[in-house]
């Protein structure tokens, strides 16, 4: 087996098996390190799929930035496994069930191609910044642009939604 | 190419590998250890005293002493704390301190046994990236070592450092932007080599410069900006609940996170392992090339020792900022002169390009 | 030549993405649900890059200057940009949600009129 | 309202300048003096080896003073812990055998004699109430102890060696005072 299928069914089993730990840890802050762990093994996936760019911002932006603001959230609240909401165990069930048998029609719809992904070097370099970012400043610059505003409009959101509001203050 | 260097992996290379970083751990392991000698000894003389100068000549043996004092204490971990978490967080912060070292030229390359070996451990074309990607995975260890011992102290503590860094991390990164407009590469290497040919960013960017290194006082949690430990009004912040090694792991942390930004500081601004002042091509054809790869070092090394001289410095001149003045310096100050800086960069390139 | 043929990351993409639905029909707790999205958007992250690089290696071996698949990346990173833009509104809205109720249970979120 | 003195000193509060905004002048100014201070004499010595004169007038532990003959001063009288606030001194008084001559100088001497250290408040009245010149304070500290009950120093520990039979100790114990003196 080469290294690369080695580290591939490595990261599989450490993404699945830290994604069921995020859906049935009890506690919220695990369940939010379980995630971590998720994003850190996607971010090898991407970097054996030699998408360098994809990979260190998913790293920075998604395992280094949305998850502390997750932390930060449930840490605040005080949220830990005992005042944890449960939903019934026939819920559960059910949940699983369903999950389970859409998995099972979206595997049969999709299993039969024929394509492959091979880590040669040469095959690889548009996941790098430098073929990337031309492309992202020449061709994408208005969605660029546009999500720009959609940054500094989600911050003037969260800033509005996240301040007290001055009339509950007083009653 | 981190892929493929990382997967085509030969023996020799591996082992070669593998050696150079058993040697800069052990490096930088040493380095920090007599730094937290050198800040109690400059403390001392910028005081008036001496300092420490009882274990082993000039005490030279004290951060040993230190070391196994921190060792052979009782290892207490909370009742109510949360274990895994509670021992996970300093083993966190050590190995994203650590983490970094990885990319950092720390030299040019030395012939030994017929071989040529590059003094870095992997030559990642976005060098810079990879040094903002794990020093935010370093707010971890911080949160999960603060919210693990289950004491509002420590909590407010790693919540106050969480944001510190996170805030600092953006303004770092803008007055980062403009260097690299100039540079056009994000591999540190070939920042370092372009600085050999054509003067130390320093001259060209001094004020992105000034703010990268206030924004690195703050990712290392130093004075000015140590509010996570700030005694006065969080006990020891947020290792209060530690003890024995997992207290020092944190402290040592620290240390090797100043070793570590001082050289990231010198590679970026100040030329990295380049001789100021000097052709290293020409000394190489009369010295030989692993001299002059090993006078780059030394050179690099002088550079970082100046810096971690200035943390010391600095830490003991200025005064704790209060909360609000970080927030406000950070978000408020630095980010809009980032901002300035990088637009004046860019028009001046273009205008230098016409 | 180590191959890895695309059915894997399409399975491994579909596990984490079934992963993510149920998580979010089992929780009660808002948080936890909304980190099961970010779980089905990166389940989604993945498909995307992996097609990217079949769809660069078919079209390398016709054209070897060819930049196919270079979209697709792009995408992601668009995901990536909107999943963070999204993430600190609907965070802003749990926290002040939290104020209201006490609670991130989202079996309580039928008190709109109040 | 009109203040109650007129000390009272109205500050001077105009806004910063743009300079003392800047703020870094001023930190390099700081640092520039915490680095003159690297190089200015230090202000510790290093104790044990190196230690610093005592003032003449220092005031350190009690000493039950010898004559040149190694025959004790003190008489009993208990003028010193009637003088001493603290209360710290007890005395119990014989009466001197034929046989003792060479031990004390007077018919009667102490035969206990205790100091509280614990309690003493190292004031100095006793040697100066003592009419026989026998007790004075020399410039040792008070060590430590683990007990209460060491604190009591008893005749023994407060005598000094005998300046016949143990002439150097005697010196020693003489210590640095009369030199000092003899200096001045």
């Amino acid at each position: 087996m080469h290294i690369n299928e080695i580290l591939f069914w490595f990261l599989t089993a450490l993404a699945l098996f830290s994604a069921m730990m995020v859906v049935f840890s009890k506690n919220p802050v695990h369940s939010v390190l379980w995630l971590i762990v998720v994003f850190m093994a996607i971010t090898g996936h991407y970097i054996i799929m030699n998408a360098q760019f994809l990979a260190i911002v998913n790293m920075i932006v998604y395992a280094g930035a949305i998850m502390v603001l997750f932390l930060f959230v449930i840490m605040f609240m005080n949220l830990n496994a005992e005042s944890e909401p449960q939903k019934s165990k026939w819920m559960k069930f059910a949940a699983v069930l369903s999950g389970g048998s859409l998995m099972l029609i979206l595997i049969a719809a999709l299993k039969d191609n024929g394509g492959f992904i091979s880590s040669m070097r040469g095959e690889g370099s548009i996941g790098l910044i430098k073929n990337l970012g031309k492309v992202l400043f020449t061709d994408y610059v208005v969605p660029f642009e546009i999500s720009s505003i959609l940054f500094l409009s989600a911050m003037v959101g969260a800033v509005v939604l996240g301040k007290k509001d001055s009339s509950t203050i007083v009653s | 190419m981190i892929t493929m260097d990382l997967l085509a992996i030969n023996f020799s290379l591996g082992l070669e590998k593998l050696l150079l970083i058993g040697a800069i751990i052990t490096f930088s392991l040493i380095v920090a250890m007599y730094t937290t000698y050198a800040e109690r000894k400059v403390a001392a003389w910028m005081q008036d005293r001496r300092g420490p100068n009882r274990a082993g000549p000039f005490g030279l043996l004290q951060p040993a002493a230190d070391g196994l004092k921190l060792f052979f204490k009782e290892e207490i971990i909370p009742l109510t704390s949360n274990k895994t978490l509670f021992v996970l967080g300093p083993a966190l912060a050590m190995i994203t301190a650590m983490l970094t070292s990885a990319v950092i030229p720390w030299g040019s390359s030395i012939e030994l046994f017929g071989r040529n070996i590059s003094l870095q451990i992997a030559d990642v074309n976005i060098g810079i990236l990879y040094v903002f990607g794990v020093v935010s995975m370093g707010v971890y260890g911080i949160m999960i070592g603060g919210w693990s011992s289950n004491n509002k102290f420590s909590l407010i503590a790693a919540v106050r450092g969480a944001s510190q860094i996170i805030s600092y991390e953006l303004a770092m990164g803008l007055s980062l932007i403009a260097l690299l407009m100039m540079t056009g590469s994000l591999s540190l290497k070939t920042i370092v080599q372009q600085q050999m040919e054509g003067g130390w960013n320093i001259i060209y960017q001094p004020l992105g410069f000034l703010i990268f290194l206030i924004c690195v006082f703050a990712e290392c949690n130093r004075t000015p900006f140590d509010l996570p430990e700030a005694e006065n009004e969080l006990n020891f912040g947020y290792h209060q609940e530690y003890s024995s090694m997992k207290l020092g792991l944190y402290l040592f942390a620290e240390y090797v996170n100043m070793f570590i930004s001082s050289a990231v500081v010198s590679t970026l601004f100040f030329g990295g392992y380049d001789i100021p002042f000097v052709d290293e091509t020409a000394l190489s054809l009369s010295l030989g090339a692993n001299t002059v790869a090993l006078l780059g070092f030394a050179a690099l090394f002088a550079k970082i020792l100046f810096f971690l001289f200035l943390f010391i410095w600095v830490r003991w001149t200025i005064p704790r900022f209060r909360y609000d003045q970080l927030m406000d310096l950070g978000w408020k100050k630095l980010i809009p002169l980032a901002l300035a800086n990088m637009l004046i960069t860019a028009v001046v390139i273009l205008w230098l390009n016409k | 030549m180590p191959v890895i043929p695309i059915n894997y990351y399409i399975f491994l993409s579909l596990a984490l993405f079934t992963i993510g639905i149920v998580g979010v029909l089992t929780r009660r707790n808002a948080i936890i649900i909304f980190m099961c999205i970010e779980l089905m958007l990166n389940a989604v992250n993945v498909l995307l890059v992996a097609f990217s690089k079949m769809h660069h290696v078919a079209a390398f071996a016709v054209d070897r200057a060819t930049t196919a698949g270079t979209e697709a990346q792009l995408f992601v990173f668009f995901i990536m940009v909107v999943a963070a833009a999204e993430v600190t509104v609907g965070l802003a809205i749990i926290v002040m949600l939290y104020r209201n109720i006490h609670s991130v249970d989202i079996n309580f979120l039928n008190r709109l009129k109040h | 309202m009109a203040s109650l003195t007129n000390r009272a000193k109205v500050l001077e509060q105009k806004p910063m300048s743009f300079m003392e905004r800047l703020y870094l002048p001023a930190i390099f100014k700081g640092m520039a003096i915490t680095f003159s201070h690297m190089f200015k004499k230090k202000a510790t010595i290093n104790y044990p080896e190196e230690k610093r004169p005592f003032s003449p007038v220092f005031r350190g532990l009690h000493v039950l003073n010898r004559d040149e003959e190694g025959r004790e001063n003190c008489t009993a009288c208990g003028l010193c812990a009637v003088a001493c606030p603290a209360e710290a001194i007890t005395m119990e008084a014989a009466e001197r055998k034929t046989s003792e001559e060479h031990l004390y100088r007077e018919e009667k001497y102490a035969a206990k004699y205790e100091i509280n250290m614990l309690r003493c408040i190292f004031c100095g009245l006793c040697e100066e109430a003592c009419p026989k010149d026998a007790i004075y304070m020399s410039e040792t500290f008070a060590p430590s102890n683990f007990t209460r009950k060491g604190f009591i120093y008893a005749k023994d520990e407060l005598l000094i060696p005998n300046p016949v039979t143990d002439k150097e100790k005697y010196e020693i114990a003489k210590g640095l005072r009369e030199a000092q003196l003899k200096n001045k």
